[in-house]
């Protein structure tokens, strides 16, 4: 194949992809009962790509990631309170916020092993708790913060109790991240990350500056945590601590596990499994649902995720990469 | 008197108690082909590692087009213009040579810090990567991925990374090894026949390659500097063959 | 002042004694085990069922709190982990995450979601104060106990791993599988070995841990994060690692508990980040590791 | 479809609040086992959800009980900020939301259709900050753990033991993730006050029970006091004697003597592999006789208000004593006990010495 | 001359790809067999299956008195196969010393013993790095290496997968030399896979060229030397 349509294929839209968001965005519509999981899966979705860029793209493992969540989550609870109502400020509001923690944030992760990684970020995403426990003046303390009233967006919808504004925003803020994302990792900043991923030591030596890269990185999906935090809050008109808490970064990397890293719709896929998975079982065994998720994690590595996600592969000859 | 581009200025690489680089002093001038050559450990990849920033130097000193770069960064050495082929093949294991191609060429023309423009879309870049591919005999293989490859297919990749970034000084660090006879010829061509103004460092243990491509030789033993001289000069030296060449018949192998 | 010193090594010891099976099996076969935790509670489960139901003594159970887990490990070696071994860490997380959860509700199910406590023999209970002032120095003689053990350990672990033949032929095999069984060494057994003794160990931990740490059914998920932050600052090139960073560890959280109660949540985390951004392979990695 | 009458019950079923929910649950299914499931010609369902502690997970599940599910009452409500997430949808829609845990003093502030059945901690706390000066308790170290109830716990405290002459001599406050007391338990012990304050979320508090002793702080001659979270008697049995003669303060013990908590215990155990219930579970016990009384007085009709203004005011004999809801606060007002832990048929028991009769809650005075 | 080595009708592959198929060699005790090829056409794929580590599809493998093909790969070694694959894979977390004595077994009773000893007498080099890891040795030392630890299995079939790659001249020469000898001298028998066949040939007794997983050519070593015509063509030297 021509070497130009041959590396321009890869970024072309699959005829799949818009049926998807079509779907998506019909759903609060047709299942108005599931419009307040829909509004779910999509802050976790993009929580869950925002993880992907780093992890899946530029090979760096995060436990962290909550702490940028958080940022955004208490940025745009608080702007709301103190500042004004109005939903998309407050958005930007947490992205700005979120996006800066993310830039101080990657000064500690250029270096290191995965496992160091793994650690620091973890550590940062606690003592962020912690600290947002401590400043319980600003942060409402372990009680969460309340008084949080978000206007409509646009200043035409409101965010109702059945949740239908809530989803249609959620998926909007959800589509526009993705979009960009995708542009991002088909262009040539994308190409130097997973070749960061694939071999730091060539990445250096074919000329890639692999420190401030990576600093890119994560700055960037930091940004896009912190908007999906926004949402979280804004939707649900409050904050608590738990916004930080380690076992968010744990959820968002096996959401993220679960549909497969570096593939970008690995997040969405993930969690609307891994939601709709808890739904249906938290409400037939609410307590010992989580016995059927952790079989549900462990058949799903043995059998291999790519025959259980693509069952077009489970009758056609395996070996093909 | 040519021009020096490159040159090491008593360098010095300890690792505990070895000392793999001792005092070592090299120029490359514009245009040069040059060999480095000397015995198994003598420092030779140790002494490409030193020059283009994988490793600190314990003393000494590293110019580059006339400036200071021994605290340099890496990938600032390589924008610079100084480029390498590793020994051991570093490659991007899940991308395919194509794409690996185009990053880096993208990479080379500035443009690889652009996030939305597609990777190949700017004007020259894919026929680049093709001219390469052809040049490389990759054409076949440019759409699997890297880790599938076979390791003589790996091994020409390896290099046409390096001569992607249009180097102006390219260190090669054993580049026919597990290349076949026929092609390494035609590999070292490739090579020689880069433009004059690019200096060439060449490491390799295949003498008949290295006595007709190189004008320059220098002999490394124990991180220490031997002897510098012409090929001619280096296969008559009594000490070089008593440490590195040998005698037999099959000394250079093929 | 001795008394807190004390406290904090005994913590730390307790701290390693829990991670050096993660240690073993993360650090050495190269696999991201994160049911650790699980081995541990089983360990812990059986030191506490034993001596509640069956009345065994203390020390009876804790060669059980080892072999109990030791064996499940192997059983899950063979038929669960072993194909994990190529795949990818990310898969490894999920996989042991999941037995993790697998591990949490059954035990809910079959044992239940309360705390169980353990009741230590007299001799155990007791403690010995010396001296008075600045150096006073309290040792309970339980954390006494704990500190021995783990010391004895230690040195048990740490002859095995360097200085005998089957340490190295269990690096090699995690370095290169399929080379180092064309090379003659047995792969298989090599790996259900060590996993056992990991698991074993991890359960020995649970025992021990369960009188100070508590012993719920959440016990995996809850100590995870310690394991992890032992086993990171350590570095997973040897056993003197992480016994070194569990004790600076131990030491530092209980004396900046004790002088600074008000930074008690941060200091751990503080010390952590701060160690591993100045040395990124771990404190205590082996001398010239890449 | 309009004879059935729902009740979403949101707890946390798993995770480290999972007893809590446990208790909880037993104790709702009890009440509706020993009372029918038919009340004022209504068939009364119970919908759990398992919240997880997560505050967005009570939000969009008590949502989604509202509106797909239509429930009549909320209730349930683990921990604080679950109880606060939730709060501003009772008010927008009209449902009443009876809190059976969360403790924390203001969330009956956090909307007017909230009704607590549970306590709060100033109430507790205040009972013994009231019991101590009188018993030789001059000077204490307060130790909580570092959230909403536990400063709750330290404020109310305090202030009380100053204001009663006694003396603070330093307020600790220990991290929620703490494997081990012994730095804050050593630096009790070098500060020698007379009693030790404790208020740790129940299950750590066995924790802190052993390392006290352990650590000879009783022959040290400090005493160790706090609220009944410390020796909760889901968990006392296995405790050891260690704990013999701890004082506590709290609004239930398994071992209240009356007739009717008897038949409480005992049903509750039969129906539950001999659990014991504790202060979770009589919080779900009442909150569940409070929403029935109400739907009776009610027949049905009216809606989330009338329901609410049925449960407001509401007096009656629960296990615990005799309880009444504040008209207007919708707390619980009810006799705080000072117990003390003994040994009755081989079992460990706090068992009440001392009471404090209808105890309001007092961080509603403030 | 009884055979050592029967390979019969061995296909192999990774996964489902079929890289050898049909493959018939034979190789008597003590002699050395040269195996020719261009790049790709499946000469590491036939050492790896030889030791285990390719999956194979049909066929079988006899090394003296053994079925090899039924053997796991780890008990191939014990049968009498040394490897020395084709990228080395040294092990990076040992010492040099440990790289050797990880895997070294003893030999058959009678026949001279390698011991590490015996292989730093043979690369004083490897010697000097005892203490290193095995990533912090040159190109050279780490083939060295590899080429040692096949030798201290104590095999009686040695498979050499490019062993000269990266070499300096003269300790080429040397290698060359003691494979000689050992072969000759100790009874050994060998395989060696190389690119460059002149300087192989010149060791060995028998000659295999393979092209796209068959075998094309088989026969005495000194004859195919003798001629380059033929050579050239079976490599592709000239195309
Ligand atoms: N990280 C390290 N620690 C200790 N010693 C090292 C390290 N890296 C290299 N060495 C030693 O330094 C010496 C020089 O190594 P180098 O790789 O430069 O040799 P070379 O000349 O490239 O040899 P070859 O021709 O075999 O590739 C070797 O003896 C090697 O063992
Ligand atoms: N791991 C692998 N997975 C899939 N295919 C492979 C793998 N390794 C090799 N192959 C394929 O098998 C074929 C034979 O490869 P092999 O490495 O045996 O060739 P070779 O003759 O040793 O070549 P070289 O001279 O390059 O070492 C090649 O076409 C290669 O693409
Ligand atoms: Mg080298
Ligand atoms: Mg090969």
């Amino acid at each position: 194949m021509d070497t130009r349509a041959s590396l321009l294929n890869i970024s072309r839209m699959r005829p799949w992809e818009p049926v998807l968001w079509l779907i998506a965005f019909a759903a609060p519509l047709l299942l108005p009962s599931k419009a307040l999981i829909v509004n779910e899966i999509a802050i976790v979705a993009l929580f869950a790509v925002s993880l992907d860029l780093v992890l899946g793209y530029t090979g760096i493992v995060s436990l962290g990631h909550a702490a940028f969540f958080g940022m955004g989550a208490y940025s745009a609870a608080l702007f709301a309170k103190h500042v004004m109502p109005d939903p998309l400020a407050g958005l930007a509001f947490g992205v700005a916020t979120a996006t800066l923690l993310g830039a101080v944030g990657s000064l500690t992760v250029v270096r290191g092993t995965d496992l160091t990684r793994l650690m620091v970020t973890l550590g940062v995403g606690l003592i962020m708790l912690e600290l947002a426990n401590k400043l319980d003046w600003l942060t409402g303390g372990a009680d969460g913060l309340q008084g949080v009233v978000i206007g409509p967006v646009l200043g035409q919808f409101e965010f109702d109790l059945y949740g239908k504004t809530a989803a249609w925003y959620s998926l909007t803020v959800l589509l526009v991240c993705f979009v960009l994302a995708r542009r991002l990792v088909h262009s040539p900043l994308g190409a130097s990350f997973k070749a960061i991923r694939d071999n730091r030591l060539r990445a250096g030596a074919i000329g890639i500056p692999v420190t401030a890269r990576i600093a890119t990185a994560y700055t960037i999906a930091a940004a896009l945590a912190g908007a999906s935090g926004a949402l979280l809050a804004q939707t649900t008109g409050f904050a608590s601590l738990d916004v930080f808490d380690f076992h968010r970064s744990a959820d968002v990397m096996l959401v993220l596990i679960v549909g497969g890293t570096g593939w970008l719709y690995g997040g969405i896929a993930g969690a609307i499994v891994f939601k709709i998975m808890y739904d249906v079982l938290a409400s037939i065994t609410p307590q010992y649902w989580t016995f059927w998720l952790g079989l549900f994690l462990v058949v799903l590595v043995q059998v291999g995720r790519d025959r259980l996600l693509r069952p077009w592969t489970w009758f056609g000859k395996r070996g093909r990469a | 008197m040519p021009e020096i581009v490159l040159s090491a200025d008593k360098l010095v690489k300890r690792f505990g108690g070895i000392t793999a680089t001792n005092d070592v002093t090299l120029h490359l001038e514009k245009g040069a082909r040059h060999a480095l050559i000397g015995p198994n450990g003598a420092g030779k990849t140790t002494l490409i590692n030193l020059l283009t920033g994988v490793l600190e130097p314990s003393e000494g000193r590293i110019t580059l087009l006339g400036e200071d770069i021994t605290r340099l960064a890496p990938h600032a050495r390589v924008q610079r213009g100084m480029v390498r082929t590793f020994q051991i093949n570093q490659l991007f294991h899940t991308m395919t040579p194509l794409q690996t191609l185009a990053m880096v060429v993208s990479q080379q023309r500035g443009i690889g810090a652009r996030w939305w423009q597609k990777l190949g879309a700017q004007a020259g870049v894919a026929e680049r990567c093709a001219e390469l591919l052809a040049q490389f005999h990759l054409s076949d293989v440019q759409d699997q991925r890297t880790e599938h490859l076979a390791y003589g297919k790996r091994r020409l990749l390896e290099i046409a990374i390096a001569l992607a970034c249009e180097p102006r000084v390219l260190l090669l660090d054993e580049p026919v090894a597990g290349v076949p006879p026929g092609e390494r010829e035609e590999l070292l061509q490739t090579v020689a026949a880069l433009p004059a103004d690019v200096s060439v460092l060449l490491i390799e243990h295949d003498m008949d390659l290295v006595f007709e491509f190189a004008r320059r030789i220098t002999v490394l033993v124990n991180g220490t500097l031997l002897t510098e001289g012409t090929p001619d000069e280096i296969a008559g030296d009594p000490r070089v063959k008593a440490v590195y060449l040998g005698h037999g018949e099959e000394a250079a192998h093929g | 002042m001795l008394t807190i010193l004390f406290d904090g090594i005994a913590y730390g010891m307790l701290l390693f004694i829990l991670a050096v099976g993660l240690a073993v099996t993360m650090g050495l076969m190269n696999f991201i085990n994160l049911a650790h935790g699980a081995f541990a509670m089983v360990g812990g489960y059986t030191t506490v069922l034993l001596m509640q139901r069956a009345g065994w003594p203390f020390l009876a159970c804790l060669p059980l709190a080892f072999l109990v887990p030791a064996l499940l490990g192997a059983v899950l070696e063979r038929t669960l982990y072993r194909p994990l071994y190529q795949r990818p860490h990310l898969d490894q997380v999920l996989f042991s995450i999941g037995l993790t959860f697998m591990a949490v509700a059954a035990v809910d199910y079959f044992i239940g979601s309360t705390q169980q406590i353990m009741q230590l023999p007299e001799w155990l209970k007791g403690r010995s104060e010396f001296g008075s002032g600045a150096f006073a120095l309290g040792m309970g003689h339980y954390r006494l106990f704990i500190i021995v053990v783990c010391a004895l350990l230690t040195l048990a672990l740490q002859y095995v791993l360097s200085s005998t033949r089957f340490g190295s032929r269990l690096r090699a095999s995690v370095d290169d599988q399929r080379v180092a069984a064309g090379l003659g060494i047995n792969v298989n057994v090599v790996f259900l070995a060590t996993f056992a003794v990991g698991s074993g160990l991890a359960g020995l931990g649970g025992a021990l841990g369960a009188e100070v740490l508590g012993l719920d059914p959440q016990f995996p998920l809850k100590f995870m994060v310690y394991f992890l932050i032992v086993v990171a600052v350590g570095g997973t090139a040897s056993i003197t690692g992480p016994l070194l960073a569990a004790l600076l560890l131990g030491v530092a959280d209980v004396a900046g508990k004790y002088y600074i109660p008000k930074m008690g949540a941060f200091i751990v985390y503080s010390l952590m980040i701060a160690i591993l951004i100045w040395r990124p392979q771990g404190l205590f990695v082996r001398k010239g590791a890449k | 479809q309009d004879n059935v009458f729902k009740i979403g019950l949101i707890l946390p079923m798993t995770g480290q609040q999972a007893t809590t929910g446990r208790q909880i649950e037993a104790a709702a299914r009890l009440y509706m086992a020993q009372n029918g499931d038919t009340v004022a010609g209504k068939k009364v369902q119970l919908i759990v959800k398992d919240d997880t502690s997560l505050p967005d997970q009570t939000r969009r599940l008590a949502q989604e009980l509202i509106v797909n599910d239509k429930v009549n009452v909320l209730a349930g409500m683990g921990i604080t900020p679950s109880a606060m997430a939730v709060a501003p949808l009772a008010t927008q829609s009209k449902t009443p939301l009876v809190v059976m845990a969360a403790a924390t003093s203001s969330i009956t502030e956090a909307s007017p259709y909230v009704v607590r059945t549970s306590f709060t901690l100033p109430q507790a706390s205040v009972a013994l900050a009231d019991w101590a000066p009188k018993n030789n308790i001059k000077t204490v170290v307060s130790l909580v753990s570092d959230y909403g109830p536990g400063i709750d716990a330290e404020k109310f405290f305090n202030a009380r033991m100053v204001n009663n002459g006694g003396k603070v001599v330093e307020a600790l406050r220990v991290p929620m993730r703490n494997p081990d007391f012994a730095p804050f338990l050593q630096k009790v012990r070098d500060l020698k006050p007379d009693a030790l304050f404790v208020f740790v979320p129940s299950g750590a508090g066995a924790a802190v029970m052993k390392q006290f002793t352990e650590r000879g702080m009783d022959k040290a001659g400090i005493k160790l006091i706090g609220t009944g979270d410390v020796t909760d008697d889901d968990q006392l049995n296995d405790m050891g004697d260690s704990v013999l003669g701890v004082v506590t303060s709290h609004h239930y013990s398994a071992a209240h003597p009356s007739e009717l908590n008897k038949k409480f215990v005992d049903a509750f155990q039969k129906a539950n592999k001999n659990l014991r219930p504790n202060f979770m579970a009589v919080g779900g016990y009442d909150g569940m006789r409070v929403i029935y009384e109400a739907l009776k007085t009610t027949k049905g009709a009216g809606g989330g208000d009338a329901l609410l203004a049925a449960m407001k005011g509401q007096i009656f004999e629960s296990p615990r004593g005799k309880i009444y809801i504040d008209a207007q606060t919708r707390d619980v007002v009810q006799d705080i006990y000072l117990r003390k832990v003994e040994k009755k048929d081989g079992q460990l028991f706090n068992v009440e010495f001392d009471v404090i009769k209808d105890v309001k809650d007092p961080g509603k005075s403030k | 001359m009884a055979e050592l080595l029967q390979i019969e009708n061995l296909s192999a592959g990774y996964g489902e790809a079929v890289v050898l198929s049909g493959v018939n060699l034979a190789l008597p005790e003590g002699q050395t067999l040269a195996l020719l090829g261009r790049n790709g056409t499946g000469k590491t794929t036939l050492m790896n299956t030889l030791a285990g580590a390719t999956r194979q599809h049909a066929g079988s493998i006899r090394l003296g008195d053994a079925v090899l093909h039924k053997l796991p790969a780890h008990e191939r070694a014990a049968a009498g196969i040394g490897w020395v694959p084709q990228e080395r894979n040294i092990f990076k977390s040992l010492t040099v010393h440990e790289n050797l004595t990880a895997v070294a077994r003893p030999g058959r009773a009678g026949a001279p013993q390698w011991t590490p000893a015996r292989v730093y007498e043979m690369f004083p080099r490897l010697a000097e790095r005892k203490g290193n890891l095995g990533t912090q040795l040159s190109g050279g030392e780490q083939q060295m290496l590899a080429v040692g630890r096949a030798l201290v299995l104590n095999p009686r079939l040695l498979l050499l997968d490019e062993p000269l790659e990266g070499l300096a001249p003269i300790i080429v020469e040397e290698l060359l030399k003691a494979i000689r000898r050992i072969t000759r001298e100790e009874g050994l028998s060998a395989i060696i896979v190389e690119q460059h066949p002149q300087a192989i040939l010149a060791i060995s007794d028998l000659a295999a060229v393979l092209d796209r997983g068959s075998v094309v050519h088989r026969g005495g070593a000194a004859e195919l030397r003798g001629q380059p015509a033929l050579l050239d063509q079976l490599l592709g030297v000239v195309r």
